[in-house]
């Protein structure tokens, strides 16, 4: 059970990073953390105790099959880890570009528009 | 003199080729051994990046041209889709109708090998593509910055 | 039966120093870095977790994000500006965090959730038993991503599509062309 | 044959192809966009009223596989998205002409297509994610498509927001997986009914709690909507036209009721599912007042469409919000089928006049170059079309008699008094009185008054312009005057799709 809470743990903690900081860099690397911490959480979901990787080899006894781990989740975070890729790529854009046109990675200064 | 010194430029060019060849094997024996299209793609590109942190970006592009990764994102991406849709003359979207070979061959379980191969060339060709953009946007609006970094 | 438990915990440890040294640090580019060793501890940890294929990718994964990170933003600017440190959405957010902790303590520890170790793999099942007669891949994670599920490997590859689309027409010279041509044309 | 799986097909080959052909042939986005939008609408239109359908992907059946799944309910949002996408696309042909780059946009407004199409023919969990990925990815892109600080900043919002929305989801439906061990919709519904029963289990409760919370944070309900003030407005046009209009209903809304009714079994009495229920009716009421509140202060025309977008939004959730919890209490079956028909219908209106009202403010830009409502006025002297337009659209909006914003208000509360809960009735009634007062501001200071200078240099916008202002138009009326056949093609068919769970799973499980 320790182990999904050490996860939520870093869950919370990238989140605690979106929140307080105000730098947009250090708001890009909270989302990677939580990010990573939700990828882990899938993969431990699918973990069986003495578990080997679901790959068949041509001699490998039939009995082996009982010992696989769990293959759905680690499709599902295979798919999780291209989409977080690919927000990183997004967010480094914009980074980029924001930082084009207010010369900061400062949230504070580049925040003008009312919420 | 662009990009980094001749050591670092000379070990690429002769380590670039061998990234490339270790991702193609990658991809093919996707559906034998770990790894797959989405792997082997990043590590080709990953080759191409490296020969544009060392050469600059000029020396990449001769190699692989813009339009060249343009063209494979777009067609990867639509070669995806299509196999996907050949599958609909068997009934139904995705259908496997491809001919199954034989067990633990390069050359077995039917479509997986083509979709491992159109999704490495979309994955490679895209991240090298997002990468160049980068850093040609950091060159064209900030040179000012950066040749004061260099003095 | 190897018993992995005390692997884990190092590496999970690990990650969640190397997550504190990633948020607190002031420069950047140590920010960035412990942030890429937190990800090479999940690439090895999912390798313990009897996952080579996501390992493979997490691995790779992490050495462009490391490498679009310090090219595209680091390069420009290397301090982590704090310019007023507002205490009490800190404290605010620190409470809250720790609410949602106890909560995920409390949840975690009732009987409600399977344990560590012992998956309910219903529908997994039949991936692992008919993986290799019905798809002929002897990898079951690319059988499920390329045959069951292949459905879902569309629409990841179209995610790709999509976010790289937009950076790169976020990234373009001019967002709008001048009034007088509009007019002209 | 079966129309299903090109709902997504079609607009994925086709953003595939625009950016291919685009590097030699600058139109093709202006020309492949249009014909397949229209395409869309038309098979959307062709759906109705067929039976529901289950599409095996792959051939595998459905708890190995991924079905597609297409019932009343998926029906009713594909009209809404399809066809409020082929007006957007129409009404950017000349809007957009200011911008660059316009083979990306239409191919990532053709990906925001396929996102939300997807989302709603989905029937399996991750599934869902997936599109909903796709459909948020584009729109962050699109939202600061300008590169205009103002643009990026609230693009970056928006985004930073939607991937915490997204941990979140995927959080949630790893942790339905652990216990459930499977992802599709109908199946995790079975195992949850026949494990568990009425009783409740923490785990899940916990993912239901992570459900409500990035799916609301999606459909911007009110403690969850501090990014589409600034992102709606930003957006071009069209692009604020399909957020307000369909995209926070197909993400936002759509997914609550599809996992709250059939996966978590709301309708059936599930364990928790009187806790949902509650917690759909508070943010309801959250989004009623404190969007009606923010709007009435606003200057800025689209920023106050925004926010009365938050407060439309808090209408339809109250309607589902009371039908799930009549159903799960075990009230009046009547009672929870009135909101609920009530709330798709108000879900139906505002895609149609909020898209019409985002478009027209489009339009007024594009003419005057402003949205400043202090600098706008006397609009009907210099560009009368769209003055009309814009008044039907706030009357129907505001609910004025005999159209079609009132017949749905009006169900909403009758069925909330019918439930018993006199106080958020009240507070519905008197908050669609001021919707009715800040539509008549935007009528005064914009479309009446006196001529200002900005006013008086605009003409009319070109044809391509106000051609999808009139259909649009056209369409807000008839939802009010031929609700009749619209209720019993459309509506009655979701409605009843949404309410038997056990008919969802008998669809798709066989």
């Amino acid at each position: 059970m320790t182990v999904y809470f050490l996860c939520v743990v870093l869950l919370t903690m990238g989140l605690y990073c979106l929140v307080a900081k105000k730098n947009i860099v250090k708001k890009v690397i909270g989302i990677v953390i939580m990010d990573y911490a939700v990828n882990l959480y899938l993969i431990i979901i699918g973990y069986k105790t003495g578990g080997v990787a679901p790959i068949i080899e041509a001699d490998m006894p039939l009995s082996t099959l009982e010992r696989f781990v769990d293959p759905l989740p680690q499709a599902l975070v295979l798919t999780s880890i291209v989409i977080g890729l690919g927000v990183m790529s997004l967010m480094v854009a914009m980074c980029i570009r924001l930082y084009e046109k207010h010369g900061t990675f400062d949230m504070s200064v580049i925040s003008k528009l009312r919420g | 003199m662009k990009g980094m010194t001749l050591i670092v430029k000379t070990i690429t060019d002769f380590v670039a080729g061998f990234i490339v060849i270790f991702g193609a094997y990658i991809v093919l024996y996707g559906h034998l051994t770990p790894g797959g299209g989405f792997a082997g793609g990043v590590i080709v590109a990953c080759a191409f990046i490296l020969l544009m942190l060392a050469h600059g970006a000029d020396v990449a592009f001769s190699k692989l041209p813009e339009k060249v990764a343009h063209v494979m994102d777009s067609a990867g991406a639509l070669a995806f889709l299509g196999i996907g849709w050949f599958g609909l003359t068997a009934g139904f979207f995705f259908m496997n109708t491809f001919g199954r070979g034989e067990m633990f061959k390069l050359f077995s379980s039917g479509m997986i090998l083509p979709f491992n191969i159109a999704i490495a060339f979309k994955v490679g060709s895209s991240l090298f593509l997002v990468f160049s953009a980068l850093a040609i946007f950091r060159r064209r609006s900030f040179r000012a910055m950066i040749e004061d970094e260099l003095a | 039966m190897a018993n992995i438990a005390p692997q884990l915990y190092a590496l999970l440890v690990f990650m969640v120093i190397g997550s504190i040294v990633a948020i607190e640090t002031r420069n950047l580019l140590s920010a960035v870095i412990s942030v890429s060793a937190v990800g090479f501890a999940l690439s090895v940890a999912f390798l313990f977790l009897g996952a080579p294929d996501i390992a493979i990718t997490q691995l790779v994964v992490e050495v462009l994000v490391l490498i679009i990170l310090i090219r595209g933003t680091i390069l420009l600017d290397n301090t982590a500006v704090d310019t007023h440190r507002d205490t009490l959405a800190v404290v605010t957010s620190l409470i809250f965090f720790g609410l949602i902790l106890g909560f995920g303590a409390m949840i975690f520890g009732s009987r409600g959730f399977p344990e560590f170790g012992e998956p309910v793999m219903r529908v997994s099942k039949v991936y692992v038993q008919t993986g290799l007669p019905a798809t002929y891949a002897a990898n079951i994670v690319t059988a499920v991503i390329l045959d069951f599920r292949a459905y879902d490997t569309l629409g990841e590859a179209t995610v790709l599509f999509t976010s790289i689309l937009g950076a790169l027409a976020l990234l373009r010279r001019e967002g709008k062309v001048s009034r007088e041509e509009v007019v002209a044309a | 044959m079966n129309l299903v799986p090109l709902f997504v097909a079609v607009p994925l080959a086709a953003a595939f192809i625009i950016p291919l052909l685009g590097i030699w042939w600058k139109k093709s986005g202006e020309v492949l966009a249009p014909v397949c939008t229209a395409a869309l609408a038309i098979m959307a239109i062709v759906q109705t009223g067929a039976p529901a359908s289950v599409h095996h992907m792959g051939g595998w059946a459905p708890p190995v596989g991924i079905a597609m799944v297409s019932d009343g309910l998926s029906t009713l949002l594909l009209i809404a998205i399809n066809i409020v996408a082929f007006v957007s696309i129409i009404f950017s042909l000349k809007y957009m002409k200011v911008y660059t780059g316009l083979t990306k946009y239409y191919a990532l407004f053709m990906l925001m297509v396929a996102g939300m199409n997807g989302v709603v023919l989905s029937g399996d969990l991750f599934n869902i994610y997936v599109f909903l990925e796709i459909a948020s990815i584009a729109s962050y892109a699109l939202v600061a498509f300008g590169v205009d600080a103002e643009e990026l900043e609230a693009g970056f919002k928006y985004l930073i927001l939607g991937s915490v929305a997204s941990v979140m989801l995927l959080f949630a439906i790893g942790t339905v997986y652990a216990v459930t061990g499977s992802l599709n919709m109908a199946d995790v519904a079975r195992e949850i009914s026949v494990r568990f029963g009425t009783s409740m289990n923490p785990a899940l409760l916990l993912a239901g709690a992570m459900f409500l919370m990035g799916f609301g944070l999606k459909a911007a309900l009110v403690p969850f909507h501090a990014w589409l003030p600034d992102a709606h407005p930003s957006a071009p046009a069209p692009i604020s036209a399909m957020l307000s209009g369909v995209v926070i209903k197909s993400l936002g809304i759509y997914a609550i009721c599809r996992v709250f009714f059939h996966v978590f079994g709301v309708a059936s009495g599930a364990g928790g599912s009187v806790i949902y229920a509650n917690s759909m009716i508070a943010f309801a009421v959250l989004s009623i007042v404190l969007g009606g509140v923010l709007a009435i202060g606003q200057w800025d025309y689209k920023r106050l469409l925004a926010y009365s977008s938050i407060g439309q939004v808090g209408y339809i959730m109250l309607g589902i919000g009371v039908g799930a919890r009549v159903l799960a209490t075990g009230g009046q079956l009547s009672v929870a089928a009135l909101a609920i028909l009530g709330g798709l219908f108000h879900l139906i209106n505002h895609a149609a006049f909020k898209s019409l009202l985002f478009l027209s403010s489009g339009a007024v830009q594009h003419a005057t170059g402003t949205r400043d409502m202090k600098q706008l006025g006397g609009l009907r002297e210099t560009m009368p079309i769209t003055s009309w337009t814009i008044n039907l659209g706030a009357l129907s909006i505001a609910g004025v008699p005999p159209f079609s914003g009132f017949w749905s208000k009006l169900i909403i509360i009758i069925a909330t008094i019918k439930a018993g809960h006199f106080v958020i009735a009240a507070v519905a009634m008197a908050f669609a009185f001021v919707t009715l007062a800040y539509y008549v501001k935007v009528q005064r200071e914009v479309i009446f008054g006196s001529v200002t200078k900005l006013v008086e240099r605009a003409r009319e916008v070109p044809a391509l312009m106000y051609v999808p202002l009139i259909i649009l138009a056209i369409v807000c009326v008839g939802f009010g005057l031929l609700y009749p056949v619209i209720g019993a093609r459309i509506l009655e068919p979701a409605r009843d799709a949404l309410m038997n769970g056990t008919e969802y799973i008998q669809l798709v499980l066989g």
